[in-house]
């Protein structure tokens, strides 16, 4: 056997003995059934919630249990219900059905060969609609790039964020980033990277200087739960338990990492959520899937970040219900049916049935409600081409490459931008 | 023998040492069950076995810190980058350790990692699905770095590079995995089965590493160049009715002086070409190298073309994209120059 | 305020409101009264022993306990109790010695300029000679600098080790590395690197390894409290988690990373063993100047992995009792009476007093002992220098700088071997 | 005017900037209590307090991160890397995120965040305190990246690295914190205050980035070097009696190829001069620049002058170390070239 140093090999054949390594478990991959037997889950409204100036480590079984506030008949039940009046219950609704809307239209014109690339965040729109209502304008979001939803409750117009989608004339990023990798300064959403989990320390650094400068305002992030094996989720960890950073940190748990299943990434042995305690900060593992608990759950992080009680670890158990983007095909490594078979059910369907259990909503007014919405979503689309595609139409100036690299562009930038221009000119 | 393109040669080189070395284990994120986001390891975990092809987490410097672990334990492990625009998070991993421990142990230990990756643009991937990072690799003491352009150096380089006993990052220029390119993105796409490197042998050979390979000889003046661009090179000068002499650099380090420097010293002329952005990356060695070693051969200053100086942008990427026209505009200089 | 972005500041004065940041408090500085309040000890014996087949997480009550041997009279108690016989322990007591033995004279020398620089594990000797004697001998061990126990009590002759420091012809390193920087292949220790923590997941990588190869040798890692702020502790713990790596990962608290507090390092919060349970493997922390205690928790959890029942995190609690290097003085940063007030005692002061109490020592047999140790020691050093020392004796050849960059010298390091050998030509 | 060394010009700058901008913090390992294990900024933290002149973990990626947010939120922070060889580890926050962000934002966020560390050898470090890595950061696009050689430009430079709008990789050549170093570690160490550039005013000033300096004017030949090789140039061409033009490079992004360029042009000849590992170093970019833009004019080779390409030896310092004799020796060869 090559290269072997360290004393001879026990036997020649490194592979004579049988493999002792443990290799975590898929529960099921295509033309298994569904199997979701491994996810531990708690009642609704069965999980204490314990003052927001409990000591973090006096709330660990938060890392363990799953706050869940809307029972299986739909009623919103224990500690955690929010209360929030029925208006703002459909402002919420409208928010994730947008966002769906949204998402599903931009899936099928991808295929048309107009935009690029697209990635949805089907199943998982509470996690981003119900934390962004339950925060502050002021508050700084660092997402990843599927949390859509907060850009929606932001009220970003959606042509802003088609015209990204085209990289066309009234594209926010200029041209220069893949579909979805959005930013909004002034609605105070951080640019998203193609590098996973990097806004994780990053907004951990932004709320130490919001601390440091004695302000209100406190930072929140995302990432997948994949995400969270990469050194940006230690040192927003670490980070923010050393310094008692205001952040809330989200980690998305929605079982998949492009093929690979959550057990990859640590979900086998241990909840996403017992990190927290882990660093002595507080952890609380959600049911992503249930609008109230995610608002519920926001509202305690938040509260504590705010009065100084530092960050909180939230897990969002959730099921990525589309494929990874545009360019996947889920059908390759899990079974087609899985979602139908999701314990936590689809976040819009289940605040629908609740308010209708209120006598809130409706089945008509759902239908209505979704009529409109994809009507404003078609109007902003055709708006929006009009500004360009990638294919055709209005272009944005190529010189827009050279800019912004620096706050001024250096000689070696102005001549390269020369020279393509006179490229350009030749042809 | 058999028409191959570079993902089926990559699979093959792997498959032929996962089954004539029980040492060798591939790894990295979505390439087991999945066969990975470009399918290169379709299929080996069916046939080795999980605990041999493993699903990793989503951490580069854990993926190499623990490929350097296995190593030291007598494997030969097989990383997979998922794209090279992530091989950063594994930087240090790789630099202070993978490139060093022979060194510093005074050859008691050795680390003979493959690190692959996916590099280069083309694809409408923006900035973090494009990138060309070799030069941040080849100015490290104590790697070697290769990068092919065809099928057959493809199987042959990456079989090479899982059989050395220093560690090897492999650079796999992502645009030309199904088909050679020529830089112009409105022709329709070329398969390799057109192209005479897309016949690849079945077995086990190698392409050995520290070679570059004149891939056309000529006598109107030397291109320098690897990857895909050596296909946008060729397409260029023929553009032009040049005869070049086009060499495929395909080693970065060891570099082949002698092979380049021979073959600009007889024609008096050279212009290096490269994806990657141009300021300090490795067009500058080479052509400091050239320079120094055929300076009283040179007729013309040697010309570099490379991708701009700015991150790689999605809606400019054929303006951004070195094509055909730029490095024609560079021969033509380097041809008039007196 | 020049550089802010999104949204104007709360105030044009960052600074107009106080600071509301968290900053780890340090207990005592330089003029102060040693404080040690913050540490959480258990009694001696009180903390049970899990049977070695615990699920992890029944477990977790050692990460936040101290596992202690030695009582207040130096009586071994409690179910750790490892019942090492007389002979055993009057040979760690003698490897412990030597060791600091060994650092002592190798620290004076520095300053004599024969070598360049010099760390000592004055106070932590029984982490590594405990460890190393419940280990066994083909279990591989990556070390931080800290570590020397680890080679004295595997048999290293100190003339090779004296050798290194000396960077002369006999120099296991052949010139190229900083004095402590050994490596031993044959007696399976890895290569020590400068750079913190990467040794970490690299013996996870060997673990892994050693599973696939169905083996059964171990993988045991150690590094400081310091340097688990880095992403290799991270990646560590989460390969460990993920594969169940058949490894030990030690997290050697001195207290102390240079100047630096160990809450810094997030020991305010938590402890560090308890990120142990936060990825469901099992965390110890234990008395690190409790030889009995650290032999007991090491055979505890070599014998988990050499089982299949994974990983465990181990924290030794000790001190940093000398200066982080001979390019540091303490004295800049904490108060110069710590060591004596430090609650945990001495490890080799307490070994040697509960041998005494045995029966199986006495002061006269330990004088005894320093005495032949000291000889040897200065034998050894004796022999080292006529090999060469960094200032004069014999010197290696310096054409071996460009040997093993690779395993066969490529075409342009022998261009540049024969240039520097024109270049000592020509003087 | 005051007498200062390069370590009392870092902290003056520091000083400065923390006293007249309130959004400037300083963070890093050992940075506050202690003030730094090469005492950059001793007293700091007691003048500034602890919110402002932070202890950090020990995790170089945590500070980069840390440090980017905060810049995002307002702040300018000045982070400490303990030594440039332990920077790897922050490498993808650097090259990923820091350099990329004002980019991809279309410059709705911005990153002004200056990196400061120690770097360079001859201290006998050995191969972890020793390295000169700025062509790993040269090479990405969207960082500014400088080297001070003296006191004088340590402040200057300093100052206008935390008052830029980008982010700037500042690397410190640690050999000549104390006082400039001619190659000869045998001769009494000299301290600043025999060299004219330990005048160190001690109020605000700036040295632009981005502006070479010709250190010294001369007809025979350019030098182009930077850092602690200014010193050592400076010593070889005086030991050769050449009347030497001698350039600081200073800035290496962006680079002032002019200045460099209209002396080449003058002499004809060049020789470039650096501490870093010679393959694919920050040298190959001048010798490129250099070459393509003054070929007409060049009489010799452009040489490059450089540390081996190894890591950096303990016990071989002297050998490893581009000192006057090598230097020297590319002198004459370049004079005596026909
Ligand atoms: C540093 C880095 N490594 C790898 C990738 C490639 N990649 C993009 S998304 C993805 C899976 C992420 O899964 P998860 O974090 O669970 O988020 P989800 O897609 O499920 O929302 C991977 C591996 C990347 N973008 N960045
Ligand atoms: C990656 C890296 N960063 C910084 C350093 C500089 N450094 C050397 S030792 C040290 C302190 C380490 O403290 P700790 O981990 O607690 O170990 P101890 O010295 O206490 O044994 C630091 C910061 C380094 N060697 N490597
Ligand atoms: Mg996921
Ligand atoms: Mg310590």
């Amino acid at each position: 056997m090559r290269g072997f140093k360290p004393g001879p090999p026990r036997s020649e054949d490194p592979m004579a003995n049988p493999s002792r390594l443990h290799v975590p478990k898929t529960p099921a991959r295509p033309g298994e059934a569904p199997d979701f037997g491994y996810l531990k889950l708690s009642a609704a409204g069965k999980v204490a919630r314990p003052d927001t100036g409990a000591p973090a480590l006096e709330t660990r079984f938060l890392s363990e249990e799953l706050v869940r506030v809307l029972d299986e008949g739909h009623r919103a039940v224990g500690p955690w219900h929010p209360h929030l009046d029925a208006q703002e219950l459909q402002v919420g609704l409208r928010h994730m059905l947008l966002t769906r809307v949204f998402d599903d239209r931009m899936q099928r014109i991808q295929r048309s060969g107009k935009i690029s690339f697209y990635m949805r965040s089907l199943g998982e729109e509470a996690v981003s609609v119900a934390m962004a209502m339950a925060l502050r304008p002021a508050d700084m979001l660092f997402p990843s790039y599927r949390n859509q939803g907060l850009y929606v409750v932001r009220g970003r117009p959606l042509l802003d964020l088609m015209c990204q989608l085209l990289s066309n004339t009234r594209d926010m990023c200029k041209g220069r980033q893949l579909p979805v990798m959005y930013q909004w300064a002034e609605g105070r959403i951080f640019s998203i990277s193609g590098n996973l989990a990097t806004q994780f320390p990053q907004a951990v650094g932004w709320a130490m200087a919001s601390a440091i400068k004695g302000e209100d305002d406190i930072a929140v992030s995302w990432l997948g739960e994949g995400s969270s094996a990469e050194a940006d989720f230690h040192h927003a960890m670490l980070f923010a338990s050393v310094y008692k950073a205001p952040v809330i940190l989200n980690v998305v748990n929605n079982q998949w990492a492009i093929s690979t299943f959550q057990g990859h990434a640590g979900g086998e042995r241990q909840s996403f959520a017992a990190r927290g305690p882990g660093f002595g900060i507080a952890g609380v593992r959600v049911d992503g899937n249930d609008f109230l608990a995610v608002h519920a759950v926001t509202q305690w992080a938040a509260e504590r970040a705010r009065t100084g009680r530092g960050p909180t670890l939230i897990e969002h158990v959730t099921y990525r219900a589309a494929a990874h983007s545009t360019s996947d095909d889920p059908a390759r490594y899990r079974p087609k049916d899985d979602y139908d078979r999701w314990p936590l059910g689809d976040p819009v369907e289940r605040l629908k049935q609740h308010l209708i259990s209120l006598g809130e909503w409706s089945d008509e007014r759902h239908a209505a409600l979704v009529a409109e919405l994809e009507a404003h979503v078609a109007k902003s689309w055709k708006e929006a081409v009009t500004h360009g595609t990638l294919t055709d139409g209005p272009r944005l100036d190529p010189g827009l490459m050279f800019e912004d690299v620096f706050k001024e562009m250096p000689p070696h930038l102005r001549r390269q931008e020369a020279e393509m221009r006179a490229g350009l000119a030749e042809k | 023998m058999a028409q191959m393109n570079m993902i089926n040669a990559l699979n093959s080189a792997m498959d032929i040492m996962l089954g004539r070395d029980p040492s060798v284990v591939v790894l990295g994120e979505d390439v087991g069950y999945f066969g990975g986001v470009f399918r290169c390891t379709e299929g080996l975990q069916r046939k080795y076995g999980s605990h041999r092809v493993l699903d990793t987490p989503i951490a580069e410097g854990g993926i190499l810190a623990a490929a350097i672990g296995m190593s030291v334990n007598g494997l030969r492990p097989v990383a997979e980058i998922q794209f090279a625009d992530y091989i950063y998070p594994a930087y240090d991993q790789i630099v202070s350790e993978l490139a060093r421990i022979r060194y510093r142990s005074a050859g008691e230990f050795s680390t003979p990692v493959t690190v692959r990756t996916p590099c280069g643009g083309g694809i409408r991937g923006g900035q973090t699905h494009s990138q060309s990072p070799e030069a941040l690799f080849a100015h490290v003491a104590g790697l070697k770095v290769v990068m092919p352009s065809n099928p057959y150096d493809a199987k042959g380089l990456l079989i090479a590079a899982i059989e050395d006993d220093d560690p090897v990052i492999y650079f796999e220029p992502k645009r030309i995995y199904n088909g050679p390119f020529d830089g112009d993105p409105h022709k329709p796409a070329v398969p390799w089965s057109t192209h005479p490197k897309g016949e690849v042998p079945d077995g086990h050979y190698t392409v050995p590493i520290g070679q570059c390979e004149i891939v056309r000889a000529g006598s109107d003046l030397t291109i320098v160049t690897y990857g895909t661009m050596v296909h946008v090179s060729e397409a260029a000068a023929r553009g032009l009715g040049l005869d070049a002499e086009i060499i495929d650099v395909r080693t970065m380090v060891p570099l082949d002086t002698d092979t380049i420097c021979e073959s600009v010293a007889r024609t008096g002329r050279c212009v290096i070409v490269h994806e990657a952005t141009r300021f300090a990356g490795f067009g500058a060695e080479l052509s400091a190298t050239v320079q120094e070693q055929c300076f009283w051969n040179l007729r013309a200053p040697i010309l570099r073309v490379a991708g701009w100086d700015t991150p790689y942008p999605h809606a400019f990427e054929w303006e951004y994209f070195p094509g055909q026209a730029r490095v024609a505009s560079a021969l033509k200089a380097v041809m008039e120059a007196a």
